[in-house]
């Protein structure tokens, strides 16, 4: 039987010779391409993150809501993005524990799953600098997925935990061979061997085929391409816990702090952005590694007055949490500035209250002040570069 | 929501019990406690040539910084005095422990876990030495590494935050 | 002064030479790729849609949470993707309006904003007719996307509705320049403008750069490229709303069914994949156009009995909504099925009753029957292909 | 959920007046009461010879189903009859206005909106006669178009579902 060929198939195919005689402008006129295995952005929409050699920035300013497509998530490696057959991959558990195993990627899956929502950030997030910076540039190390796999608390059941074991090392199969230690206690709260990133395999630079996920510590504990988990009674002091993410405060310098403190941060508008007078809503992301958002305020008169923002529902805990709030400009010159409150009452600091806090000499670790948009009378928006003292 | 399936009493038995061998093959770490040092040992001298062979390319040197030039790999060599810029090992390691480790895991950046315990206590010795922490005549082992007492030892504490509204 | 390539972006150049020095299968002997602008997946995983002339569908046994991504999503096209130029872009809203306006699409999301994780399903969702048959086979025609963009309300009390206006047109402009009538009520209730998609703007399959959003309302409704909305007295009796999505129900015609009626699928295990004896953990997705999951009941004896399977949290309404239970498999040869009942008490029915009330002559629209799979004690897994009358 | 920023007393004044001519540009649709039929007409005869020309490749040369081609549109004449199958103009369409909307508004399929408003006057004429509906001597336009009463009209029913658990 004859079969002619139909509808967007053929669209093709007809398009070259037809086109020719329509408005080319008006997409009425012809039919376009039809259904593809995979689909792809309109040629107009280039939202890229923006790479250094040891890191990629998600474009926070180019995102409408809290889910970072996968292929725009930061990225910070110490070797490079390692290749993994994830056929052969294989997750060791041993050290304190009652007997040592190994799981193979299938053996993973096959445990009982969760699905978590929630942000992944670097501890050493923040620049400043200059006014021609973007959300980007300045808060770019951190993204957010719906990340699935099977708990912690699972897998050390299975294997069963010595009484004595306090801690656990945590070690990738990248190039840096990374290692972390984790306080056994996260184990049994959150943590969880994730295998999926929204829904499909986790990418290469999150951590291909499986990492750790530790909602709300320093993006850094929550290991990538994860192969071997040790039960210690003591932490390991490795580079990463010692020589790295670790901070001066006032004469001492601090380690282990796990958790990301709660920070916010304005995306509309923001550097390059223009605005009109009248109503500019003002959006952005608000997180805590403690918990839930509690509230976001928003001053629009250089932090004088603060008004409450609306949070996007759900709310979820150690999320990144959409805020907005429907500002009426008048044109006048003025800064605008978000803070966030926790659920555990923790309001954001200023950048003078840290310094304050940590004295002269405080790092890039875990600086999480209040940031400030300047609004010039012509609309145009620039970061305001609050200088400290680090050098 | 994080209820899952799982009652604690069940045991799936996916996955299979870990070979003594395989145990060993990936148990790379080294504890501040010594624990997981390897057999072997390295002098200052040894660890200089390793160091001038394989390291210098990316840390300079004496693995000092060198002023105009932006070297691949960190300074490793500074003012042993609390701190002092930049931070390196003299003045912001808090355990010598830490060197042999990760050395050992993930040096030569370009050459990662190929060099042989041997070599890896020798650079650790050189590295000590150059931040003039032990002396030139020292040989480390899995014995006197872990009682070497780091500057920065005492100026490390582990988080003083309470959490809750401080701001700290 | 001399500037030395740093870390990974020489390490590419590195890799070349040393990586033949060392064991090709350990990628912990030689540093990876750095960073980059986009992300890719996996060489090893290539997840894909199943592309007909007219449709392409979501790999739902592939998926392990409920957002999907952007490049998964399902499409049904009745004239292809058309190319559109967003600064070109105009949405017309006239005909019982108080000021016929135009909007751009700046003009759009000035608007305040929203964000509404909810699914999109093709009314004509359900195949069935052998046992080789997958998830996506039996029911691809769904996805579900972050949506963000406008309340149709906001824009309704912009242009001011005349107190007559009961219905309105949305269409497309696309070469079908498709149209459906929607009753007035919805835009008050829960009807979007959409320009976002998991944050980034829509897709060119999903309506770039805007579509409708009426959540739980059948897929087609929700006019992709839309253009133009006029407000009307009565529905318009389009092609699309009586020709097509309208169905059989004995000696009558159905037409303007609005809702996607509850239903359920399980995704794991299904065709063709293998389980073992012992625990196996069965997974799926249940939602309902009308609200949210109540609950999904789940059966291992043919539908003798059924328990009760974990929701996967936060519960949304309008939502696809993961569900798991914990199956200790015996080994014997039975079929596994799942049952939803929605917020509204609307239980799941079986294929008999769903042609026991519409008759002989059931149509392929607004089929929502519970759907088995057949395990083998090899460990198999089947489709449960069901007749019925349609033919 | 779905509570925006926005107070109901605001006018935000984004977006601008559409003039009558833009509207005029777009506003293509037609409604079952003739709203929308513009000036024009067409007759069966005319009507047959644009479909050979412009329809007929795709949809058959009389435009029923053809035993053993699979044609790429869809059958448009078929047995005007309740039930009968396949689905088609005649036995289906609960409104001749629909189809005169349709076929303005995006066929021919390759050239979508290249018709001329007496061209698918002529069409809707042409296929309404196929299916046995209109007399091959009528000549329609905007006054007669909206007063055919289709075969199927009679079947079409609002969806009558209350809701809640009922199964209909
Ligand atoms: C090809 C370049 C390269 C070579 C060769 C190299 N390194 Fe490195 N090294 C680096 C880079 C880059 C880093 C920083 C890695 C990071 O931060 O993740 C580093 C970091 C280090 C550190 C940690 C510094 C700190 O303060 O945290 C030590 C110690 C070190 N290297 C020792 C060595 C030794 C010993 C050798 C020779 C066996 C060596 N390196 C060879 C590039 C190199
Ligand atoms: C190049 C192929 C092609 C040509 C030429 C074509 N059509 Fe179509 N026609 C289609 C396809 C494909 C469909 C189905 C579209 C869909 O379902 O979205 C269709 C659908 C239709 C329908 C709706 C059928 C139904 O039952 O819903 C009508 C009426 C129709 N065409 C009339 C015409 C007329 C009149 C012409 C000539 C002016 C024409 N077609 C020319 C391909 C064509
Ligand atoms: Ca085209
Ligand atoms: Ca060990
Ligand atoms: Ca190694
Ligand atoms: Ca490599
Ligand atoms: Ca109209
Ligand atoms: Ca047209
Ligand atoms: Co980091
Ligand atoms: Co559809």
């Amino acid at each position: 039987a004859a079969v002619l060929p139909v509808n967007a198939l053929f669209a093709g195919d007809l398009e070259k010779n037809e086109r020719l005689l329509h408005d080319l402008d008006d997409p009425t006129k012809s039919p376009g391409p039809g259904p593809s295995p995979l689909g792809k952005r309109s040629g107009f929409e280039k939202p890229v993150r923006k790479p250094s050699d040891i890191s990629s920035r998600t474009p926070l300013q180019d995102l409408h809501s809290t889910i970072t497509p996968a292929d725009l998530h930061f990225e910070r490696h110490h070797a490079g993005i390692p290749t993994i057959d994830p056929s052969k991959h294989e997750l060791l558990i041993h050290g304190l524990v009652n007997r040592p195993m190994k799981f193979s990627l299938a053996d993973l899956k096959r445990f009982p799953a969760i699905t978590r929502t929630c942000f992944i950030e670097c501890a050493g997030n923040f620049r400043t600098g200059k006014e021609e910076m973007t959300p980007q540039d300045v808060l770019g190390l951190t993204s957010q997925s719906e990340w699935t796999g099977v708990m912690l608390s699972t897998l050390f059941n299975e294997v069963g935990i010595d009484a004595k074991a306090q801690w656990f090392l945590a070690e990738g199969s990248d190039a840096a061979v990374m290692t972390r230690t984790i306080p056994l206690s996260k184990a049994w709260d959150d943590a969880m061997i994730v295998y999926a990133q929204n829904g499909e395999a986790i990418r290469p630079e999150q951590g291909y085929p499986i990492r750790l996920l530790l909602p709300g510590f320093e993006g850094n504990m929550n290991i990538k391409w994860l192969r071997r988990i040790e039960l210690s009674e003591a932490p390991y002091m490795t580079r990463e816990e010692t020589s790295k993410y670790t901070y001066p405060v006032k004469d001492k310098i601090r380690m282990f702090s796990f958790e990301m403190d709660a920070r916010s941060i304005i995306t509309f508008p923001s550097y390059p952005q223009k605005v009109s007078k009248g109503y500019v809503e003002i959006r952005g992301i608000a997180w805590s590694g403690r918990g839930k958002v509690e509230k976001v305020e928003v001053s629009t008169d250089n932090g004088k007055t603060w008004q409450l923002a609306n949070l996007q529902e759900p709310v979820l805990s150690k999320a990144h949490t959409y805020f907005r709030y429907l500002w009426n400009w008048n044109g006048n010159e003025t800064e605008i500035l978000s803070r966030v409150t926790d659920e555990t009452g923790y309001l954001q600091p200023t950048l003078q209250q840290l310094v304050e806090a940590r004295g002269p000499n405080i790092g890039g670790y875990h600086m999480n002040p209040i940031t400030a948009w300047k609004v010039k009378a012509d609309g145009s928006v620039w970061f305001k570069p609050e200088k400290y003292t680090d050098k | 929501s994080l209820t899952d399936t799982a009652k604690k009493a069940v045991k799936f038995g996916f996955g299979r019990t870990a070979t003594p061998k395989e145990i060993a093959s990936w148990d790379i770490d080294v504890r501040p406690d010594g624990k997981g040092l390897p057999a072997g040992k390295g002098d200052v001298k040894t660890g200089r040539i390793i160091y001038t062979t394989k390291c210098a390319v990316c840390h300079g040197a004496n693995g000092t910084e060198t002023p105009g030039v932006k070297l691949p790999g960190a300074a490793l060599v500074g003012d042993t005095l609390a701190k002092a810029r930049p931070k390196t090992i003299g003045n912001y390691w808090p355990y010598a422990t830490t060197l042999f480790d990760y050395i050992r895991r993930s040096m030569p950046y370009n050459l990662p876990g190929s060099l042989t315990d041997n070599e890896v206590y020798g650079l650790t010795a050189y590295l000590l030495n150059a931040n003039k922490i032990i002396k030139a005549d020292v040989v480390l082992d899995a014995q006197n590494l872990p009682q070497i007492v780091m500057p920065a030892r005492k100026l490390f504490i582990m988080d003083d935050r309470k959490g809750a509204p401080e701001i700290k």
